[in-house]
């Protein structure tokens, strides 16, 4: 992970760390912060708690979202007090969508299309405080609708359940728009529960959401989602979220969290060390739910 | 624990939202309190009742009340999983929700909501989550119901920002501007407080039409921002039943999330 | 699928059987000739075989189309015949895109958009002959692309491996624009070569591509795709297709084709009867090609 | 059976064909005579080439030649299978693509394709399949590779209906329309036909660059609609080795369905 955000994300990028509730790369999060990363501008349908995080660290001066909170629980204070102000050293500029607008942004870049038409922000103020969401006329009748601007991020980092060496990527469970802001990036980072052959993936091609080819580094990193949870293999961490929100609500505890979890530990290992084995254990699903087999059949 | 005879206002409120569901066929789940609300609902009124969550789920069986709308427990044993883009796409823009569950910062009386900013947006007093799926919903799902608690602060003369449309300047404006700008949604129909239960007059306007046991017009009046209209046949909601309470206590919000 | 065809497809409807080379209804095709449906307009990307048959019996006014042929054989004569205008009695109208603005076409339809944006059809003669075809500028800097105007089905009639009795539908193999087609569509029959429990489809949900919601009839047609395929199950009947060419030269042929193998059997019981076990036996595949299992997890 | 002494004209083409592939990474697959000369590429000089089919697959491993490019054999084993708007919006019109191979009925000196009719659209002498996805993998993949039969017929001055844009009227228009338009593609690099091989001048016009064994340039000139211009390095393509023959005849195309 430490080479793969090295080599790849760079001062004054453009990041999409995607996954909706689900697949979550903290471990990149984690990583981009202590490499001391700046000026970022962040996107993300839900900022999440790893942009809390990460913005409290300093890394970005401009986010981009659809949504803005810790889901189920309430706010994210480090985030908020930059919007609001109370960080004058540290200002956020914010660009904000709806989720569909989000979606949208990432399809047309992945498309390749100058903009993406949808029937969203009619009689809404988003137009009024995001001139790049803007009025488009039907070619066929006279029916005007909104458009989005493509987002083509520099630099994409999805967590998956597999991925073979060559980066071929199966994700099962939430799909988000991962597979979008992944296309529609310049590059990419892949971080994986587990490695597999590259048989395990051809055996079930159309589970593959993401070639190889688009891909520029493969990461594998076992829980690197938690607290956000993995499909089958651990649980979402409820209480991790719920314990952020008075972390998040106080700076100087944002802040001394971040000397801990963050700075203070070695790596993605460290971090799983502190949280502990019985912590882990707890977010094991109960029993499997298995998907059962369909057959491809051999044409030779 | 689960005495029917006493019941917090959060209770009373989610029971009449959960009850707003019967013979509903689709719902747009949003995030908070529709959330439980649904679920709810889905135990007792509507077991039929197909759960889309916009993570990208379709037909839904949450085997445990999800804390977000994203959770591992909603995917499990759905009826499909998709991508955002044709959850939004291909169900919600095509017209295939039938009702559209949101909460509220801040409601007027023709059901424009605000989920965005408290303030001025570029100096927000308070930053508020946002759209979210919120926008899409309002515009697209056949109907919109709302939950939210009442207060002065929340049930205002003027929203700060129109975060999702409701009626807009009133009925007559609505109904041309979603006819003509082709709108699936007739807009917000049911409107569920802590202290009653709201729908939408021939003018566009919210009216109470039925009162929660222990609530008072007075309450209801000193929690609106504008001189709210009051059915002349006012109801009294009936009280949560026992099995209602048992489920939102014992199932559903054991740790009192919800309901605290 | 007497009674799904009898009830849901009307005399004058846009009808699209749709499915790549991969899960072509002929069942459903061959029913609407037995039904004598009349004035159809038929949307496919490319008309292959079944639409070869319909438009040569008579049922079909108009064909909308990207690709008109016998894949790696060569033409369609029944269809050429009428376009070329050798059978004066029956005309056939034609609204031609290429691939992508097909599909684009059915997406708009899917997604309830005016129309799809797409970087086709610069500096060739397909705007030219297709008015629909539309150039339409982008709201962001100057740029102009086409738009294809929505494709909104009647019926639409798609082939699948297996579904539940409320029609949620699983398909794995090509997946061609069924899925868009069938969103697209006021109407959908979905024709299984297997009906499963619905804890089948709920095992899987990723797998699923379109919900019972918006399917009208489910009928179960084991071998309802020959001579087109379904992964797994059968392969494409390669003779059949190359059998067809010398046929479909000649309007007798094709004519006595129809008499002999449509209106002259059974329903499609009959259909496969006259192909014979052998026939279809060596269309079985050889070795299986599982998929292998992934977990979901149980999260109580 | 596979005497490399003797070979067909079409057997020549096809491994010249396939030769052209050598050190490209991405290729979309056209049906027809592509089909067969991209799977011979796969076996000798490419291995490495990950095949992409318009029906929606991506890294294939045809097992066999599939008649059709559509075909359960292009599935089984492939890296990735995605829906065809998937595979023409996130694949090709993204940029992913490095070469697209084509067949056509009529090319002009400029590399424009006709694959739609012969004669007037409206009353056609001949109808043609149309453009399939030939159209936009002309403007989107990165070069694109042509291989078809010479003929008066095919090689014209002027094509009857512009399919898929090739060099429009020459180079200097062509790249600035490309570019202004932001095409990702250049265009049309190779032309590979059954006398010889062509590549485009400066001014975008095709040029006859090898010649194949046993061919000659009156067989060329005979067969070419237009006065073409011929290298001044004239070279003579290497013949079919043994092993290209053998699989041609032995593995790809046993039924001489391409070879005839």
């Amino acid at each position: 992970m430490h080479d793969a955000v090295a080599d790849l994300v760079r001062d004054g990028d453009t990041v999409a760390i995607e996954g909706f509730t689900h697949l979550i790369s903290f471990a990149a999060g984690h990583e981009i912060i202590r490499q001391g990363k700046r000026n970022l501008t962040l996107a993300r349908l839900t900022p999440d708690l790893v942009y809390d995080q990460m913005i409290a660290a300093g890394v970005a001066r401009k986010l981009v979202f659809s949504w803005l909170g810790n889901p189920g629980v309430g706010g994210l204070g480090a985030i908020r007090r930059r919007i609001e102000g109370e960080i004058p050293d540290q200002p956020l500029e914010i660009e904000e969508y709806s989720h569909f607008g989000m979606v949208g942004r990432y399809t047309a870049g992945a498309m390749n299309l100058p903009f993406f038409p949808l029937r969203s922000y009619f009689q809404t103020d988003l137009p009024v405080v995001n001139p790049l969401i803007r009025p488009i006329r039907s070619p066929y009748g006279d029916e005007t609708i909104y458009a989005v601007p493509p987002l083509r991020p520099d630099v994409t980092i999805i967590h998956a359940q597999r991925a073979s060496a060559a980066g071929d990527t199966q994700v099962w469970g939430l799909l988000g728009c991962q597979k979008e802001a992944a296309f529609a990036a310049d590059r990419v980072i892949v971080v994986v529960e587990e490695l597999v052959d590259e048989d395990v993936i051809r055996a079930d091609p159309n589970r593959t959401i993401i070639p190889g080819l688009i891909v520029d580094a493969v990461v594998v990193e076992p829980w690197g989602a938690h607290p956000s949870y993995v499909q089958g293999a651990y649980d979402r961490d409820n209480r991790f979220y719920l314990d952020w929100d008075p972390i998040s609500r106080d700076e100087a505890a944002t802040q001394a969290w971040l000397r801990e979890w963050v700075h203070g530990v070695e790596g993605r290992a460290g971090y799983l060390d502190k949280l502990g084995a019985e912590r882990l254990a707890s977010l094991r699903p109960g029993a499997a739910a298995p998907s059962g087999i369909v057959d491809y059949g051999s044409y030779r | 624990m689960t005495d029917p005879a006493t019941f917090s206002k959060s209770e009373m409120m989610i029971v009449a939202a959960a009850r707003a569901l019967a013979d509903q066929r689709v719902c747009f789940v949003g995030v908070g309190l529709p959330n439980i609300a649904v679920n709810l609902a889905k135990r007792t009124v509507a077991p039929d009742l197909e759960l889309v969550y916009e993570a990208g789920v379709f037909g839904a069986r949450p085997a445990r009340l999800p804390l977000s709308i994203g959770d591992p427990t909603i995917v499990t044993g759905a009826t499909a999983v998709v991508s955002m883009v044709e959850l939004f796409g291909y169900y919600l823009q095509r017209g295939l929700i039938d009702v559209g569950f949101l909460g509220a910062a801040q409601i007027d009386r023709f059901g424009n909501i605000n989920t965005t900013v408290i303030g001025d947006y570029a100096h927000p007093t308070t930053r508020l989550p946002g759209s979210g799926g919120a926008c899409e919903i309002a515009i697209n799902a056949r109907e919109v119901f709302v939950i939210m608690r009442q207060s002065r602060r929340s049930f205002v003369e003027t929203i700060d920002f129109r975060t999702s449309p409701g009626n807009l300047g009133g009925a007559a404006d609505a109904d041309r501007i979603r006819r003509e700008g082709g709108w699936l949604g007739r807009g917000p129909t049911v409107v569920v407080t802590d202290l009653g239960i709201y729908h939408f007059d021939e003018r566009g306007e919210m009216r109470l039409d039925s009162l929660h046991p222990g609530a008072t017009l007075e309450a209801v009046r000193e929690t609106i921002g504008w001189d709210v209209s009051v059915s002349s046949e006012l109801a009294e909601t009936p009280p949560p039943s026992a099995e209602e309470l048992r489920l939102i206590r014992e199932e559903l919000d054991p740790g009192g999330v919800y309901t605290k």
